[in-house]
């Protein structure tokens, strides 16, 4: 068999039914083997995690290191990326405020140091405040913007990780101007896309055109689906746009879902076409909403990697 | 005074360790199920005939199962339904010899309830549409008569028969409606509105009432989203759960986008003096992640809040 | 006629951060509530937009004002608003704070303010009572030596003062991981507290799953309960493991070492440990007028949770409440 | 599931309830689901009625055409073939007129033989390996068999043998926890009253713990009659007399059996669990077992995460590789 050229990743979002309700894996060490094994059965090869989980794996795996053991003994190779998920506010946390640099930079020196003990690929985040927080959206605050994420970059890129940007529908760079003005202030060497196919798709960007004119600064990908493009007031509705959106109730869905509106086998094609070698990560984020299910999203997504996107490119 | 003869049909789906089952999964379920329907208010039970035996089973007997109803401020069982959706060679209401063995499970039915006083045995005419077609006047008139000799049974056991028309039936239009109550005695034969099926299949369900209302002995309040303008109801091989455009069909009242209009319904309804009871049903609630508990909540704070204004 | 009134609490149906944010869901939510019989609703307080209840800042974020909440429950047949759960360790996103203790004489100024914020909603609400958490976990912080409780009854003491400026009472909350829990240390801190202050916020199941029976609390100190939350207890932690560390996950969600599915559940599940009749007629025998709150924590189907509560309350509490 | 054993798994687990499990998008993500977890065949579950589509073969016929119309469903799904299909003749069944039928009643036999005529036709016509068939009913409803009984019985599983054999189709009775056939002495009559070149036995690893009857030791003795398994756990034995219990399907199997027991089956691996899982698949690799092991849970809990949970024992506790 020749060498895999891909290989599948899984993103941690995950919610089973509890005997008091609805929990997720972290919830015991019962859980998370169950999550590991699911996981690991449907043939992912590792998993992606979040920071805002480092007090649990330091808590309950003894850091992230046991944590990555216990991740190991399930069969998964290991932990390729980790999406650091800031409060964002203009307060104290805000990229395209100045004022605010030192504090996040702060943040991923310690970060970082908590990571280091193991070796990531990426540490994603997104790299704007919400949308209504930042807007109008200016040249002037793109490029403050990427000023610090430049800086973070060097940070991370000294423990080896890559630090790469995951653009929400939400967020203040989600359009294709901002997005395509964004990575020119930005340092290649520094700072990386992380392609969200549903996410691109809600923000009216085609995920396939964008990677394919990013192709070299791209370090990932969330591969999950979308049925509906955000309209109106959607990308900048108060208080939230992502759960609480008058239009659409759940926004994401597993790849392969019927009415999916992202183009998986044009994005495959791109992959295979740029020659990407490594992790594409799949995610659904909250799958379980309107009666959905993750074990199943997980599978269903799993079988659709396999059965079409390898039939592509593997 | 508000309507207080409200009844509830028993579709339920409770949460159990080997999944979500009808609450006849076991004595403890139906127990719970029971008092849950006792908080809101409930004071009649409709429920399928297949239950009937399980009920005697957890309860002693079905008059047992009544009396624990009754402890739980229940008045009573008020109806009990029974269907033939799906036609086959022993069983098709449009196929009359098949007659003689519908009328016997019906008598059987009847029986198991004798001695309580239930009002409704509530029918689907017909089977599903597509078993039937073409659907002529002469299909219609077999069934008239074997509603006619089922009613006349009933009867002598203190209960009416009423039919339940499914937006997939075979009689389904009001031109169907119309000839099918034509064949039958006005006096054997009754009528039973589903506020959602008749919406679904374009029928006015208001409409419906004002002009059977002579007929009329219940009601199932249920809502839809949805006309059928796909031609579902003749789709094989199942237009209630496998129409390829809708899927799901039915909402309990007060949801947004519901099509019926409840409180014209119940202005019709206190302003005729009809004095029986009125259902509420949802079926399959679960669908798209809801919850029959959560439903019969939001269907009965309807009736108190929204429907109790209409009829004062 | 009984002063006792009916509520439930909103925090069951809320399992995980990202659920329960939509306003169609807290709609079904308070109908379900409305409709089993209560009169009124136990908010949680809770940080970031994904609480639209959760503080008055969310609540005019999401509803333009208090009396457009008021509008909303009330067109939900919810008619009021009985109270606010506050823990002071919760961080707060509108303020940009980290955890708050009631021990940390440099934290009561924030920790008032926070109460105060939060009892200046419940004035326009219909509520009249703040339920705090009275004091961190015992396994997290220093044994209540009588210093630490002098700090703790000062904290309270400023607390109580200041919301009822608001004409809304302070009610401490004792849960079975609480540091109160043990010894005489909740007898002792009501001691130096001043009655008209600070009251107390009976909870059936926490005190039930920390071994102690409600009627004792009930007997000796029924004077000074200002609350009550109506929950069963399904397990009692009798080796004592709220002494851990974390023992909020350890011991709360994942249920200790012998793995306790849940710990809590609506009035009257089966297996439930709480005698409910019992608790109502020694409240009254107190002389106890105020909410009852039902409460079932996390609940796996919070609908069927809020009927079999409802049913309870409607079929066997409320009559003896109303003396029948 | 690339074995020197043949695995497949049970679609009824999915199908929990009558009104569940119905539309085709539905069944396709459970077949996508089975696929991503390694497997490529499936047992068919036993129903009744236009919502069991995936049970009585003329329904599945107006649901798919024919047969190969049926097959090319499951292949959208990945999954290329049928194992076997579940029956049970003593199931009152809407296309049956819901006639209550016996296999220990003779009077009852030619019409239990003709019923079962539709299910010989659908194995063979979609390449199932095994009708598995329920050969006798509920102990509580009916005495212990004699020997005379157990002839009565074989007799009639002879026939249908003979007609599934006719067209290829092998005929396994499947042994249950509440079924009238209980001990292993009366099951080894109802096997000594079959003739072997036709019936075979249906193992059910989490049955036979349940009936008292251990399934590695059975195994071992009676290999030449084993003809297709079911391998699933469960976590509680019958203390001796609750299958009598009136009413078992429900007061023992979803009623606790007056011992709060919740759920009675469980996926491979569970905590607790009573079958030694490792020693029967040893046990059926020493002999070069032939047919088909279809994984099951039953009922309880997310059908996709028991499948995934079930995947993972598999490749990680049996050491099966994947593809």
């Amino acid at each position: 068999m020749s060498e895999r050229r891909i290989k599948w990743s899984y993103m941690d979002h995950w919610r089973s039914n509890g005997p008091a309700g609805p929990v997720d894996q972290w919830h015991s060490h019962r859980t998370m083997s169950a999550f590991l094994k699911q996981i690991k059965a449907v043939g992912f090869d590792a998993i992606d995690t979040f920071d805002f989980r480092l007090w649990q794996m330091y808590g309950d795996y003894g850091g992230p290191a046991g944590y990555q053991q216990m991740v190991q003994d399930h069969g998964l190779e290991r932990i390729v990326n980790t999406f650091h998920a800031a409060d964002y506010d203009l307060r104290d946390y805000a990229p395209h405020v100045p004022e605010t640099h030192e504090r996040i930079l702060e943040d991923f020196r310690v970060t970082m140091g908590h990571w280091s003990v193991i070796q990531l690929d990426n540490i994603i985040v997104m790299p704007a405040t919400l949308y209504y927080d930042m807007e109008p959206v200016t040249a002037d605050k793109l490029k403050i913007t990427a000023e610090l994420w430049n800086q973070v970059g060097e940070i991370t890129a000294g423990y080896g990780v890559r630090l790469t940007c995951h653009h929400e529908f939400f967020c203040g760079i989600q359009s294709e101007p901002d997005i395509d003005t964004f990575y020119a202030y930005t340092d290649p060497r520094y700072v990386s896309l992380f392609v969200d196919t549903a996410q691109h798709c809600i923000a009216s960007v085609d995920p396939v055109a964008l990677y394919r004119r990013h192709a070299h600064r791209v370090s990932g990908f969330h591969f999950k689906d979308t049925r509906d493009v955000a309209t109106g007031d959607d990308h900048r509705h108060r208080p939230d746009s992502e759960i609480m959106a008058p239009t659409t109730g759940k926004w994401f869905y597993e790849m392969g879902t019927p009415h999916g509106l992202v183009d998986f086998e044009a994005m495959m094609t791109a992959v295979r076409d740029n020659e990407y070698r490594g992790w594409i990560s799949v995610e659904h984020d909250k799958a379980n909403k309107d009666g959905g299910d993750f074990s199943e999203a997980t599978a269903v997504a799993r079988w659709y990697a396999a059965n079409v996107l390898e039939e592509i490119y593997r | 005074m508000a309507w207080s003869k409200w009844s509830y049909m028993d579709h339920w789906v409770t949460e159990t360790p080997q999944g979500p089952q009808p609450p006849s999964f076991n004595r403890a379920h139906m127990d719970r199920y029971v008092k849950q329907l006792s908080a809101l208010g409930f004071r009649g039970f409709d429920t399928f005939f297949f239950y009937l035996p399980m009920l005697a089973g957890m309860y002693g007997s079905v008059p047992a199962f009544e009396r624990f109803l009754q402890d739980n401020g229940f008045d009573k069982i008020t109806g009990i339904f029974s269907a033939y959706p799906y036609a086959t060679r022993y069983t098709a209401p449009h196929v009359r010899e098949t007659h003689d063995r519908i009328f016997a499970d019906c008598e059987a039915t009847v029986r198991a309830v004798d001695g309580l006083s239930v009002e409704n045995f509530i029918v689907m005419p017909s089977t599903t549409y597509f078993q039937v077609e073409p659907v002529t006047e002469e299909k219609i008139k077999v069934m008239a008569d074997l509603w006619n000799r089922v009613g006349r049974m009933t009867l002598e056991h203190g209960m009416k028969t009423t039919c339940h028309f499914e937006f997939w039936g075979a009689i389904r239009t009001r031109e169907q409606l119309d000839l099918f109550f034509s064949h039958t005695d006005p006096e054997l034969v009754f009528f039973f509105c589903d506020t959602a099926q008749h919406t679904i299949a374009g029928v006015d369900p208001v409409q419906m009432f004002r002009d059977y209302r002579d007929r009329c002995t219940g009601f199932h309040f249920k809502d839809t989203h949805t006309v059928d303008e796909h031609e579902a109801y003749r789709t094989p091989p199942d237009p209630e759960l496998m129409a390829p455009e809708v899927t799901r069909w039915f909402y309990e009242m007060g949801t947004d986008g519901g099509l019926v209009d409840f409180p014209a319904l119940m202005r019709e309804i206190v302003a005729s003096g009809y004095d029986g009871w009125l259902t509420v049903e949802h079926d399959k609630a679960e669908l798209g992640g809801g919850s029959y508990a959560e439903a019969t909540c939001v269907a009965k704070w309807y009736i108190d809040n929204v429907l109790a204004e209409v009829s004062r | 006629m009984t002063g006792i009134r009916w509520g439930y609490a909103i925090n069951q149906w809320k399992p995980q951060f990202d659920d329960f944010v939509r306003r169609e869901q807290h709609e079904r939510a308070l109908k379900t509530i409305s409709i089993a019989g209560f009169e009124g609703v136990e908010l949680t307080a809770g940080t970031g937009r994904w609480e639209p209840l959760g503080n008055p800042q969310q609540l005019a974020a999401n509803f333009g004002s208090f009396a457009g909440f008021r509008e909303f429950l009330a067109g939900c047949g919810v008619p009021a608003v009985s109270s606010f759960h506050y823990d002071p360790q919760q961080r707060s996103m509108e303020h940009l704070t980290g955890p708050l203790s009631p021990l940390a004489e440099a934290d009561v100024p924030a920790v008032v303010a926070r109460a105060v914020w939060f009892a200046e909603a419940l004035t326009q609400l219909g509520g009249s009572v703040l339920v705090v958490r009275a004091a961190p976990s015992a396994g997290d912080d220093e044994p209540l030596d009588d210093a630490a409780l002098h700090r703790l009854a000062a904290c309270w003491q400023t607390v109580g003062r200041a919301t009822l400026e608001h004409g809304v009472r302070t009610a401490l909350h004792v849960d079975f991981l609480s540091a109160l829990r043990s010894g005489d240390a909740l007898d002792r801190l009501l001691e130096r507290t001043e009655p008209d202050l600070v009251g107390l916020a009976l909870d059936t199941g926490e005190l039930t799953v920390a071994g102690i029976d409600p009627l004792s609390i009930v007997e000796r100190h029924g004077d000074r309960i200002r609350y009550v939350r109506f929950k069963d207890a399904l397990a009692v932690d009798e080796a004592e493991e709220y002494r851990q560390p974390h023992a909020e996950y350890a011991v709360r969600q994942r249920g200790g070492t012998r793995e306790i599915p849940r710990w809590f559940g609506e009035p009257g599940i089966d297996g439930g440990l709480v005698d409910f009749p019992a608790v109502t007629r020694a409240l009254l025998a107190a002389r106890y007028s105020g909410w009852i709150v039902f409460a079932s924590d996390p609940s796996p189907h919070p609908a069927a949770s809020a009927l079999l509560g409802g049913y309870v309350m409607q079929r066997e509490l409320r009559p003896i409440a109303n003396g029948r | 599931m690339k074995d020197t054993l043949r695995w497949a798994y049970a679609l009824n687990q999915w199908n929990f309830r009558l009104d569940v499990f119905v539309r085709h998008s539905d069944q396709l993500r459970a077949l996508k689901t089975l696929s991503a977890c390694g497997f490529d065949h499936v047992e068919l579950p036993a129903g009744t009625g236009r919502w069991d589509n995936l049970a009585r073969p003329e329904v599945i016929l107006l649901n798919h055409g024919d047969h190969a119309g049926f097959l090319d469903f499951l292949r959208r799904g990945s999954v290329r073939g049928v194992s076997s299909v579940y029956w049970d003749p003593g199931q009152p069944v809407e296309e049956e007129g819901w006639a209550f039928r016996s296999t220990a009643n003779r009077h009852d036999h030619d019409a239990i033989v003709e019923s079962a005529k539709p299910f010989v036709e659908f194995c063979a016509g979609v390449g199932a390996e095994q009708l598995v068939v329920r050969p006798v009913g509920s102990a509580w409803m009916s005495p212990p068999p004699d020997a005379h009984g157990l002839r009565t019985v074989g007799e009639l599983w002879n026939r249908v043998g003979e007609l599934a054999a006719a067209v290829g189709v092998g005929l396994a009775l499947h042994y249950d926890c509440l079924g009238a056939v209980h001990t292993e002495a009366e099951l080894v009559g109802l096997l000594e009253a079959t003739d072997p070149a036709l019936v075979g036995l249906a193992l059910d690893t989490a049955e036979f713990t349940i009936g008292g009857i251990d399934p590695v030791a059975f195994y071992q003795r009676h290999a030449g009659r084993v003809t297709h398994v079911h391998l699933k756990d469960t976590r509680y034995a019958d203390t001796g007399q609750e299958y009598r219990m009136p009413g078992a399907e429900t007061t023992m199997l979803r009623g606790g059996a007056g011992r709060r027991i919740e759920r009675w089956f469980f996926e491979l691996g569970t905590e607790g669990g009573l079958v030694d899982v490792k020693a029967f698949v040893a046990a059926l690799r020493s002999r070069a077992y032939p047919g088909w092991v279809v994984v099951e849970s039953d009922h309880g809990g997310n059908p996709a995460e028991l499948a995934m949970l079930n995947s993972w024992y598999l490749q990680y506790e049996l050491s099966v590789a994947k593809s």
